[in-house]
């Protein structure tokens, strides 16, 4: 789906139009493969049986993890932390556009506001507790700042369950829906356009001067240090970043279900689900999670629809798999799809 | 065990540690005058009650300490462990309580309990090296680069699969003893003491002092300490790397599947019981200081006394958020934790 | 022109003094050399100036200015860069995103080029022997030493430190290494090394100081300070006694 | 009858980088042998190969007439050679000795152990006046004594011995050679690895010098040096 290293100046400047439309792409993380199959996840709902409601549902969710795994890689793939109260944050997001577009009676506060408005202050308010996230976990290394977002994802849940003045806890309450209608279709290509922002938008930064920053802290603090980075700058924007993202995730994800309960969007466990799709994925790829999100959607819809007896297989599945990606394949899905691309080329350039 | 003392005695110890650390000293302090205070206006049997979980947080936080500073393993699946120790004690007692029905016998319906929680123990064990040799071991061989990282996410992987396999095979549901023994509550004054209270407050006790002599006394315990401060040090006197880990990592599990065990009156055996305690048991180390295992047994009752506090002036559904603010206080205040962390390669990310 | 100063430099780790009361100072286009035994507290020294970590007392003057417990970043963008003892590269970077870091963040300065052309001709300086878009985990500790001084270079630096540079290379590499350090030095940078191998020193150093246990005992032009007994007794010492 | 320690022929290094090169040495028992050469020659590469924290790339290691190039650290360790590395690895937190029981960790009789103790405190009486400090406080001589004491217990057949002498005083030097001086005494098979060429010589039967990698000098420590070479790249004369 995209390109993996930067794309060097000279490269941007030489060969005719078909390398300015490919250079174009690269800066948005495009690869021409990318397109193709994009388009293709496109226009699936067109096509049977794609085009039947519930399928199209595992679509939207398909593209609603595969944008959350996008925003969750750039902060563990690049900074190197991992950011282990993610879904909390989604989950802050969430509630802030539920509670401002709220227009039932049975919370104290009405605002009414349109859905397509709060949805993006929802994601301004989780961008700021991913401010001040990036502020607490700023001195900390590695497994101190997983664990102490653990503790403020946690600690967000425990909140939005303890005011049931504004969110109704644990008994939840049902958002306004996004759009006029029930039928999936539109709601696909929200979510889509959604995962198409996210990607690109977080892209454009990784592509830039300021992705250089974030892999260097990522990979050596010292050395970033040493030549002039500060951390604590590109850390708490990073971690703003995610979290705007993540939020706006959220308030599509309320506007769309229609039923909000704390320990659905923001417990632990929805934090691992997308953790194990960015690294099955391939962590610092970006795109890994998003093209792995699809399929694992199918299959685990497939499994869920026709192995009801066996409740959460496959969460087991993937666990197991993201215990064999750690072990075995750190790349993951990502590194396995450039090692054939580079295997094909050469035996291209070689035939 | 070695006749002679050949270490200053865990008093002294203690005392070492304060002198060099006054922050440790106010925060016991605190504790006690705490513990005075819970016990004056919450009554005498919420002063029991902080100390009986003190005690299990303890002994949740020693494994989980143990494995981050012998083998650099942050364990996000420790609390998994302790939902293994339940139900194992629940399918190993289930049977016994059922054949006491229609067969009483006052020496098994004594010990019975005692069978389940040493059967726990010893599937934590197996469970616990078995995990080493089929997840860790294999890393370790690859490659090393990014290891607390990595492992931090195996344990979550674990975790996933130890969860769901459990609700894959045993179902979401519920299966708890209400009581080991059918015997009345000592009273003494207003307090009422049920047995399993005090039984769950001693298997904790035991396993931690069992657990601090074998660890500075006998050859092994020496080792698993060794490996703990210096791995080409313990390499270089002959101890086998290998082994070490395995063992401490079974060793933790065990204690972790102990607790789930005797606790089993109080948390019923289900898919995520082991959230609870595996938040606090991190609680506990983060406070401390990370793979401090003597900070772990004092830092297990410091928690179960914020844990009460929180509890009488907050509310019950406060007990995740206080925990939060808490840490980042210390954590900004002594970022080694109370009673500090002298890890080996955790300066790594 | 003095360009670093340090007064009554102290660090202590716990209860160990690794640097006790040093005063040295480095004049301006010089190539300034610390020698003293392994484990005197060079590394913590250079760690100190350059803002690794702050000192436990005493204060630290560069290009006119006091920058005593400045972090390591601000030192960078003031001027002043270093290597380090092992390698520290960015290990999936590869060797010219390595240089691009420091071109990109290590300087105020606009170099009026792309950043890959100036990363790639500052690994052309260095003589890095091998294809600059290698990951750096790829490359050996010589190659490492190479990237990692073209990455100091690249934050244009006005003293650029380089602790143990020389260690583990061969005798023609050596001279090689000298030889780059020189056209470093011609261009105008003010060089601060910390060495073991005699050879480099005696043939770079205009001036030398010596520390051992974290004391200096010994400051002064190369030839003057390499014959002082002190200096000697502080190496051989154990010769007179056995 | 074949030599206690038979190196021969290795190449070994880290990653990418080749630091030995066909090195080949001998050492008979009850020797005293030192190993010389500048910063970076290889010496403390090829000790570590020995004990086994490396593994040679070619070539073959013999302890005793056996293979032990595949052997791992710990099982080489209990085959009965000791390494005393530079950087000590001590258990800082523990007291004197306990670090001196952990160097007697494949000693299973208790009785031997304490006569070990016994034996290394009567080489090292200051360590018997520290038993109960913890290892973290001592000065860097009184370390280094007990790095040695601790290779001791588990009473070797050949101690591997890498500078000794780094970053201590010259008068601590003079303390920590004379007590390798008694170890050869007490018949201790010694393979020391030293940059003070000077003492070294004095106090050793045998030499090898390294440069860059690879063995260039070998013979008995008299002739060493006198050796013209050696006088002038170490000795500065």
């Amino acid at each position: 789906m995209s390109m993996e290293r930067t794309v060097t100046q000279a490269e941007r400047v030489s060969g005719g139009l078909w390398e300015g439309i490919k250079a174009v792409l690269a800066r948005i993380g495009f690869s021409p493969l990318g397109v193709v199959a994009f388009i293709i996840i496109a226009l699936l709902p067109l096509v049977p049986p794609f085009n039947q409601e519930h399928i199209m549902r595992w679509l939207v969710m398909g593209a609603f993890l595969g944008a959350q795994a996008v925003a969750f890689d750039f902060t563990a793939g690049y900074i190197n932390v991992v950011n282990f109260g993610f879904a909390a944050i989604l989950g802050v997001g969430a509630y802030t556009s539920a509670v401002l577009s709220n227009t039932l009676p049975i919370l104290i506060v009405q605002p009414g506001l349109p859905p397509w408005l709060t949805i993006w202050i929802g994601a301004l308010a989780a961008g700021l507790i991913g401010f001040l996230l990036g502020m607490l976990t700023l001195r900390l290394r590695g497994i101190f700042a997983a664990v102490m977002a653990w503790f403020v994802g946690i600690a967000l849940m425990g909140l939005a369950t303890n005011m049931p003045k504004l969110t109704r806890g644990s008994l939840g309450f049902a958002p306004p829906p996004l759009l006029n209608t029930t039928n999936n279709l539109p709601y696909y290509y929200v979510a889509l356009g959604m995962l198409l922002l996210t990607y690109i938008c977080l892209r454009l930064v990784t592509n830039s001067h300021m992705g250089l920053a974030f892999r260097a802290i990522g990979q050596n603090i010292d050395a970033a240090r040493a030549s002039g980075i500060n951390p604590t700058r590109y850390r708490v924007i990073n971690f703003t970043l995610s979290c705007v993202f993540a939020g706006l995730l959220g308030g599509f994800y309320a506007h769309y279900i229609g039923s909000l309960t704390p320990r659905t969007v923001m417990h632990t466990s929805k934090t691992v689900e997308v953790l194990a799709l960015a690294y099955i994925g391939g962590r610092g790829s970006m795109w890994g999670g998003a093209a792995v999100a699809f399929p694992f959607v199918f299959f685990i819809e497939y499994l869920r629809s026709n192995l009801s007896q066996l409740p959460g297989l496959h969460m087991v599945i993937y666990g197991v798999l993201l215990i064999i990606v750690m072990i075995f394949y750190p790349g993951g899905a990502a590194q396995l799809y450039s090692t054939i691309a580079r295997r094909i080329q050469r035996r291209a350039k070689g035939g | 065990m070695e006749a002679t003392r050949v270490q200053p005695s865990f008093l002294e110890r203690v005392m070492l540690n304060m002198r060099a650390r006054p922050a440790a000293w106010i925060v016991i302090a605190m504790t006690l005058g705490f513990l005075v205070i819970i016990g004056i206006f919450a009554g005498p049997s919420q002063l029991i009650n902080t100390i009986v979980t003190g005690g299990m947080w303890a002994l949740m936080a020693v494994g989980l300490a143990l494995v981050f500073g012998v083998m650099n393993i942050p364990h996000f699946a420790h609390g998994d462990s302790f939902m293994i120790g339940a139900y194992v004690a629940y399918f190993v007692f289930t049977p016994i309580q059922a054949y006491l029905r229609d067969n009483p016998n006052p020496f098994l319906s004594a010990v019975g309990p005692l069978i389940g929680w040493i059967a726990a123990a010893l599937v934590g064990f197996v469970a616990g090296a078995v995990m080493e040799k089929l997840v860790f071991y294999p890393l370790r061989m690859r490659t090393r680069r990014g290891w607390v990282m990595n492992t931090f996410l195996l344990t979550v992987g674990i975790s996933f699969v130890l969860v769901y396999g459990a609700n894959l095979i045993l179902g979401p549901n519920f299966r708890g003893v209400p009581n080991y023994w059918n015997v009345p509550p000592i009273v003494i004054g207003s307090v009422r003491l049920t047995m399993e209270r005090i039984a769950a407050f001693v298997v904790a006790i035991v396993a931690i002092v069992a657990f601090w002599i074998f660890l500075s006394n006998t050859r092994t315990g020496r080792a698993i300490r060794a490996v703990a401060q210096d791995e080409m040090g313990a390499e270089m006197v002959g101890i086998n790397l290998n082994f070490i880990y395995t063992l401490t990592f079974a060793l933790a599990t065990a204690m972790a599947a102990l607790a789930g065990a005797s606790l089993l009156f109080m948390f019923p055996a289900y898919p995520t019981v082991g959230l609870k305690p595996l938040y606090f048991a991190w609680y506990v180390v983060m406070l401390v200081g990370l793979g401090n295992v003597q900070g772990a047994i004092v830092g297990g009752f410091i928690v179960a006394v914020l844990q009460t506090l929180t509890q009488q002036f907050f509310g019950v559904s406060y007990e995740d958020v206080v925990p939060v603010v808490v840490m980042i206080l210390v954590l900004l205040l002594v970022p080694n934790g109370i009673f500090g962390s002298e890890v080996k390669g955790i300066q790594e990310q | 022109m003095v360009i670093l100063e340090t007064q009554e430099l102290v660090k202590n780790f716990g209860g160990l003094t690794a640097v006790n009361h040093v005063s040295l100072k480095v004049y301006e286009g010089e190539i300034f050399g610390l020698i003293g035994p392994n484990g005197a507290g060079k590394t913590t020294f250079i760690n100190c100036i350059t803002g690794t970590y702050p000192p436990t007392s005493g204060r630290v003057f560069f290009a006119g200015e006091e920058t005593t417990g400045l972090p390591a970043d601000v030192m960078c963008r003031k001027g002043m860069s270093r290597t380090f003892q092992i390698s520290q590269p960015f290990p999936r970077l590869t060797a010219l995103e390595n240089v691009m870091v420091g071109v990109i963040f290590g300087s105020d300065y606009h170099w009026g080029k792309p950043p890959e052309k100036v990363a790639l001709e500052l690994l052309e300086f260095v003589e890095f022997p091998v294809d600059p878009h290698t990951p750096a985990e790829q490359l050996n500790t010589v190659q490492l030493k190479r990237l990692d001084l073209a990455r100091a270079l690249a934050c244009r630096p006005k003293l650029l430190l380089l602790d143990e540079l020389a260690a583990g290379l061969t005798t023609g590499e050596l001279g090689d290494l000298m030889e780059i350090i020189r056209r470093i030095r011609d261009s105008g940078v003010t060089i601060f090394m910390v060495e073991h191998i005699m050879r480099v020193i005696m043939g770079l150093c205009d001036r030398l100081a010596v520390i051992h246990y974290g004391t200096k005992i010994a400051e002064g032009p190369t030839l003057e300070v390499s014959q002082d007994p002190k200096v000697l007794e502080a190496y051989l010492g154990v010769e007179h006694e056995l | 009858m074949a030599a206690l320690l038979e190196v021969e022929h290795i190449n070994a290094g880290y990653g990418f980088l080749q630091v030995l090169w066909d090195v080949s040495l001998k050492v008979e028992k009850g020797e005293f042998v030192c190993l010389l050469g500048a910063n970076g020659a290889g010496k403390t590469t090829t000790l570590r190969t020995i004990a086994g924290f490396l593994k040679p790339t070619a070539g073959d290691i013999r302890f005793e007439g056996q293979s032990i190039a595949k052997t791992p650290a710990y099982q080489i360790s209990q085959m009965g050679i000791s390494f005393v590395s530079e950087s000590l690895n001590l258990f800082t937190n523990m007291s004197v000795r306990e670090n001196l029981l952990l160097g007697a960790y494949r000693v299973l009789d208790k009785k031997k152990q304490l006569q070990a103790l016994d034996f290394v405190y009567s080489l090292f009486p200051r360590l018997k006046e520290r038993e109960r400090q913890l290892a973290g406080t001592m000065s860097g001589g009184e370390r280094k004594m007990l790095a040695i004491a601790r290779g001791m217990m588990s009473m070797p057949k050949l101690l591997l011995v890498d500078e000794p002498s780094l970053g201590l005083a010259p008068q601590v030097v003079v303390t920590v050679f004379e007590a390798l001086q008694t170890l050869r005494k007490e018949g201790v098979t010694i393979l020391l690895v030293e940059q003070n060429v000077p003492s070294t010589l004095r106090i050793t039967d045998r030499g090898y010098v390294m440069e860059q990698g690879k063995i260039v000098l070998e013979g008995p420590s008299k002739e060493l040096m006198n050796n013209e070479h050696v006088r002038v790249a170490y000795m500065g004369i």
